[in-house]
């Protein structure tokens, strides 16, 4: 067995390793990259700057625990940046093992921004049926939320006055981690309902929502950690994303010097091979 | 305020007072148009016809108006006032002639109120204000089918909400107003009721393009039971069979997925038919078969699925119920629980068809570290890099659909292949003939590829 | 530091490492936690949906406003549970049926709007630019995706993949040029999918670690050192024990 | 009998299936109102559709506790886990917080399902790790511009890659935005397609797996 071919059969639990190190040691002393914006991240900015105060903003966080560290810090900025608005902030989930950590998230953020339930925002909490809570949402909200998460009647609360259905809307964004997520509120919200839509979305999603983006069917896509950080950086509040992308950027440079390395000994080993099959042909 | 009452004119009368861009003809459209709202397949008709010989740019007529030189601020002419086509009803849209003082500076007013009879216009409410340079109709969504006037007149559309109420089956007085600095000037006002339609004829080309494409997916359906109709071999499919040869090799089982969405999805619909192939296969084999669910709907038709399969291999007394079986419906817990399965019972072939998020990689991972043929099919487009990275053969999109018609050769299948085919083909077609007429639009400056462009337009 | 939430950070640090203990190998620790994790998540959607359905969606609108048309839904979802009365099964069909059915329905027109209408019209653009006061003129940045040379590679990439995915045509002369084409930018995107994925992947990582040192703090008893410990010491010990005791298996 | 059994299901995804495609087209309020009755129902049936997966869970994992089968031991933590949720989740009143603070229920949210499944999601960077080491290779001329695309994106999407070569940023934005869109474009059209084919499939009773025993 040559060299490259011991390399390429290597015990995966040392890449393991490697890239448990690569994330730790920059977390553990950061270095703090300038960090630029990009346009798409900007264009749910812009939207939110434009809006004048006592829009109606609904934060969809169609997400589950094991995307929140993507998820998590673009929810937080988004509703800082709503709340600093003065915006009306309705939040809810179409996924049910999110309910806790967005009613969490929402509770946390209207805290801290001295924000009151039922005034300033409403958690809508979770329904099941997925693209049928966004249907029935766009054709009467308080039919598909009778109550809101802490079991508050949805009719009568000052923060939901002049909204019957999605198409008092002014701006919705989801922050979606797969379906129902930022496709299903296009196909079956906006397109019927005309709201305004902005997306957020993890890193894996991403890419597959270009089309949309440019074809303006969401105005705007926060991609993954990174869109996080960005909107950390435009409403000038760093947080938990700014904070990982020093690590983001060790794992990124192993990631390639693995790749790197694995097609130099494979390259090597095939040759090495095709050596050997001419000498003995 | 002087001027407001001299200045009433009927709205869909001709008016000789103003030099507008106009031949006169135009206005018999115009009445015509109020017709319309009465005799909507009429006035489809004429409408296709006129606009077909209207849709030609119209900028040079206005180049060759003089426009007249400091004249009193006149009221907005040709005001016309219906209930919004194709709604729900709660919506009325009023349209008017543009001025050639039309620009930032001077603003337009539309002026609502309750009633047919208005004592003084000066007191109906403002309802919308904006710039005399905007609204115009080319700049709303209608198509050339829908369009109540030519692109270049001004229009807004009224809705119920946001102060002001419209109900349906009211008759309401709406009118326009000219403002430039504190002079106002208001055109007579025009009636109409808010209506509910029950066509929504913006959407038409959405109705056609559904009916044209289940049209030639019939036909092709057709076709492929009377003839065999020609597909082009789909070279990860070969590995499905020689997968299961594999297993029984070995004696191992075969684990089968079908993905993370509900039997309405098509791909868990798709990964179910080779469902049945493969379950025809191990029975055949006498191979065991493992399929672990997250979803129970799916669960049952799969238990269905394999017992015809296992009853048509001729081997039903193989068959067991619980081959199907339900993990949980929580992506996690079930790829922890599908990973176990993979590490202790080592399974000789893995399949994975349907759609999957991001689990992906971690079963597929887990897969090659047990040395099992892997073979994926999957429409969830951000997980393919990993199912071709880590998978033996991968049918990528479509092919999982082209995969299940192939294997199983069923008219119903194969025609259905053939009429997306088409579709594709067509829709081919108006991407080359669409980018071409939408240049030449703008090197001629014309507006007749609209005809054609609309046409593919999602216009609501 | 209210108790509860001490024995919350080394319970969740303690889980957190039985998982990742998945990476050394499969062990008791980490299907203890798997199914601890099925279990309480089993748990948690039974009570949302109970909480939601039964009392939110059903109970109080029935009780308190007399929508009684509430029990057809009721009466449907009943239907799909004689699912596990062998000789009354067939009448879950019915459920199923109109579950399709309205999906199916549902789908037909909004798909066409948003997903093949919506996507021609972006498509379809003039390949020249009117730039007011210029004319008409070619643009040829790259950067600016509306460009005019973005929009000739963005049709030559919709059509080829597109062609890529033809099944009733044999890709042979031209036809494999074009599919080649589309093959080439089919792999472009999924390795540009590839480098997005990485990146989602490593800030999960980077999520559950922060929040490992968050239980280093010696406000918890630093649970993560601890229990890191334990973790590797009962790992070993099982290498151990079954090194003694082969698996009877394999 | 036969009738109730075999085309009474298809009808009725024959009608509903009309109906609601149709209703797109509609605007008028009463077939808004239907919509919106309609989607509600939707939701509560959603809800039945969990429990039915849930009665499955309980028998596979009853049954190998009562065998006693290899592994019961881990059904019965199974067990425990539900069980001990759904009696915390009613002693809450299926509450994670009440004014913000946490209830025995959403201790067990936070503490336990949280950070199991944000792990679960967490193994996934060692797991790509390991996959683009051993089998991310430029087997040939497809996999190299996979690679080569691959690492652009990498290296344009963090400060690090920006900072030691700049022109990265740019091009990756560039082949996100223009290459990548145009494929996904051509997937997505190719995709709904199929999606409309296979649901008018449906409606007409062509395809009817869904229902099971495709060949009736």
């Amino acid at each position: 067995m040559t060299f490259a071919e011991r390399m390429l059969k290597i015990d995966r639990r040392i890449i393991f390793l490697v890239i448990g190190l690569c994330t730790l040691i920059p977390l553990l002393y950061p270095v703090g990259l300038p960090i630029k914006i990009s346009p798409e991240v900007r264009g749910v900015y812009d939207h939110i700057e434009s809006l004048p105060e006592g829009s109606v903003f609904l934060l969809s966080l169609d997400f589950d625990p094991a995307s929140k560290p993507e998820l998590m810090p673009q929810s937080i900025s988004l509703l800082r940046h709503a709340f600093r608005k003065k915006l009306r902030v309705i939040a809810l989930t179409l996924w049910v093992s999110g309910t806790g950590m967005a009613d969490q998230v929402v509770t946390q953020v209207a805290r801290e921004m001295g924000k009151e339930s039922g005034k300033d925002y409403v958690f809508l909490g979770w329904s099941p049926g997925g693209t049928a809570v966004i249907i029935n949402m766009g054709q009467d909200l308080y039919g598909a939320f009778p109550a809101d998460y802490n079991g508050k009647p949805t009719k009568g609360l000052s923060v939901l006055q002049g909204v019957a259905s999605l198409r008092d809307v002014n701006y919705a964004v989801s922050l979606g981690a797969g379906n129902p997520g930022v496709e299903a509120w296009y196909v079956f919200g906006k397109d019927k309902y005309k709201f305004e839509l902005g997306g957020g979305c993890t890193g894996v999603m991403a890419p597959g929502l270009y089309p949309l983006l440019r074809s303006g069917q969401i105005n705007g896509l926060i991609g993954g950690l990174r869109g996080a950080a960005e909107y950390e950086i435009l409403i000038d509040q760093k947080g938990k994303a700014v904070a990982g992308m020093d690590a983001q950027s060790a794992t990124h440079l192993a990631i390639i010097v693995l790749v790197v390395l694995c097609n130099l000994f494979y390259f090597a080993s095939r040759n090495i091979a095709r050596r050997q099959s001419q000498s003995g042909a | 305020m002087l001027k407001t009452s001299a200045s009433f004119v009927l709205g869909s009368s001709k008016s000789s007072t103003y030099p507008r861009g106009y031949a006169s003809g135009f206005d018999s459209p115009a009445a015509l148009l109020n017709r319309r709202f009465e005799h909507p397949a009429l006035w489809k008709a004429l409408m296709l016809l006129l606009m077909t010989v209207l849709s030609q740019s119209w900028s040079p007529v206005f180049a060759q108006t003089d426009i007249q030189t400091k004249t009193p601020l006149a009221p907005p002419q040709d005001v016309r006032v219906f209930d919004t086509p194709s709604d729900g009803g709660d919506s009325l849209t009023v349209i008017w002639a543009p001025a050639p003082y039309d620009s930032a500076a001077v603003r337009y007013q539309v002026l609502l109120s309750e009633g047919t009879s208005v004592a003084d216009p000066a007191t109906m409410k403002v309802v919308a204000e904006f710039p005399a340079n905007q609204r115009y109709v080319r700049e709303s969504k209608w198509p050339w089918w829908t369009r109540p006037a030519t692109g270049d007149q001004h229009q807004y559309t009224l809705r119920s909400g946001r102060g002001v109420e419209l109900k349906s089956g009211t008759l309401y007085s709406i009118t326009v107003a000219t403002v430039l600095n504190d002079e106002r000037s208001i055109a007579a006002p025009g009636q109409a009721a808010p209506e509910p339609n029950w066509i929504n004829w913006n959407q038409m080309n959405n109705l056609l393009l559904a009916l044209l494409f289940g049209g030639i997916v019939f036909y092709a359906i057709g076709t492929a039971r009377k003839r065999e109709i020609f597909l082009r071999r789909i070279p990860g499919l070969d590995a499905v069979d020689e997968a299961i040869g594999r297993a029984t090799e070995l004696g191992k089982p075969i684990l089968y997925m079908t993905g993370a969405h509900d039997m309405s999805d098509p791909s868990t619909i798709a990964a179910a038919v080779i469902l049945g192939r493969v379950a025809k296969r191990a029975a055949a084999y006498e191979t065991d078969l493992l399929v672990p669910h997250r979803e129970p709907i799916t669960m049952a038709v799969c238990q269905e699925i394999t017992k015809q399969a296992y009853l048509e291999a001729g081997k039903p007394d193989l068959y067991k119920d619980d081959s199907n079986f339900f993990i949980t419906s929580d992506q996690f817990s079930y790829t922890a629980a599908v990973d176990g399965i993979m590490l202790r019972k080592k399974p000789a072939a893995n399949f994975f068809m349907g759609h999957y998020f991001a689990e992906a990689l971690l079963l597929t991972e887990t897969g090659a570290s047990t040395g099992a043929i892997q073979i994926a099919g999957t429409d969830s487009d951000h997980q393919l890099p990993f199912f071709v990275t880590t998978c033996d053969y991968t049918l990528i999109g479509e092919e999982l659909y082209a995969a299940s018609a192939y294997l199983s050769r069923e008219p119903v299948q194969v025609g259905t292949l053939r009429g997306q085919d088409i579709g594709k083909a067509l829709i081919l077609g108006v991407l080359g003939i669409g980018t071409i007429l939408a240049t030449l639009g703008i090197l001629f400056d014309a507006q007749w590829p609209k005809l054609f462009l609309d046409f593919f337009r999602d216009v609501k | 530091m209210p108790i509860e939430t001490i024995i919350g950070g080394w319970v969740a640090t303690g889980l957190t490492l039985f998982i990742f203990s998945f990476l050394y190998k499969d062990n008791p620790l980490f299907k203890l936690a798997e199914n601890l994790y099925v279990g309480v998540s089993v748990g948690y959607t039974i009570i949302k949906t109970y909480d939601t359905v039964v009392v939110q969606l059903i109970w109080k609108p029935i009780v308190e406003n007399g929508e009684w048309t509430l029990l057809i839904p009721v009466a449907i979802g009943m239907l799909m549970l004689t699912r596990y009365v062998p000789k009354a099964a067939w009448i879950s069909r019915y459920a199923f049926a109109f579950i399709v059915g309205v999906g199916s329905g549902l789908a037909i027109p909004r798909t066409i709007s948003s997903f093949i209408l919506k996507q021609i019209e972006d498509t379809v653009r003039p390949l020249l630019t009117l730039i007011p006061g210029e004319g008409v003129t070619f643009t040829w940045s790259l950067l600016n995706p509306a460009s005019s040379v973005n929009t000739i590679i963005i049709l030559i990439g919709v059509s080829s993949v597109l062609f890529y995915f033809f099944f009733s045509v044999e890709h042979r002369g031209p036809g494999k040029v074009v599919a080649r084409t589309g093959i080439m930018f089919l792999m472009i995107a999924f390795g540009a999918a590839f480098g997005y994925t990485v990146m989602a992947r490593m800030s999960l990582l980077i999520g559950r670690l922060t929040d490992l040192i968050e239980f280093t703090d010696p406000s918890y008893g630093r649970p993560s050192l601890w229990l890191a410990g334990l973790t590797i010491l009962t790992l070993v010990v099982m290498a151990r024990r079954s090194r003694s005791h082969p698996p009877e298996e394999k | 009998m036969i009738f109730l059994r075999r085309q009474g299901p298809l009808l009725v995804t024959l009608i509903t299936g009309l109906v609601f495609a149709a209703q797109y087209y509609v605007p008028h309020p009463a077939s808004e109102q239907m919509l919106t009755s309609v989607t509600k129902w939707l939701q509560i049936i959603g809800g039945f559709a969990l429990v039915l997966g849930v009665s499955s869970l309980f028998h596979v994992h009853a049954a190998k506790i009562r065998r006693k089968e290899a592994g019961w031991g881990y059904s019965f933590v199974l067990y425990v886990g539900m069980l001990g949720t759904i009696a915390l989740g009613f002693w809450s009143n299926g509450k994670e917080a009440i004014d913000g603070t946490m209830t025995a229920f959403g201790w067990i949210y936070n503490y336990m399902m949280v950070p199991l499944q944000g792990t679960m999601f967490a193994i996934l960077a060692f797991f790509i790790a390991s996959a683009a080491y051993r089998s991310f290779r430029a087997r040939s001329r497809e996999a190299a511009v996979l690679l080569i695309a691959a690492v652009i994106v990498m290296m344009g999407r963090v400060p690090l890659g920006e900072y030691l070569i700049p022109i990265s940023g740019d091009l990756s934005q560039w082949i996100l935005n223009v290459l990548n869109a145009s494929v996904r474009r051509a997937i997505l059209i190719g995709v709904s397609l199929g999606t409309v084919a296979l649901s008018i499939k449906i409606i007409f009773g062509m395809e009817r797996s869904y229902l099971g025993g495709g060949k009736e």
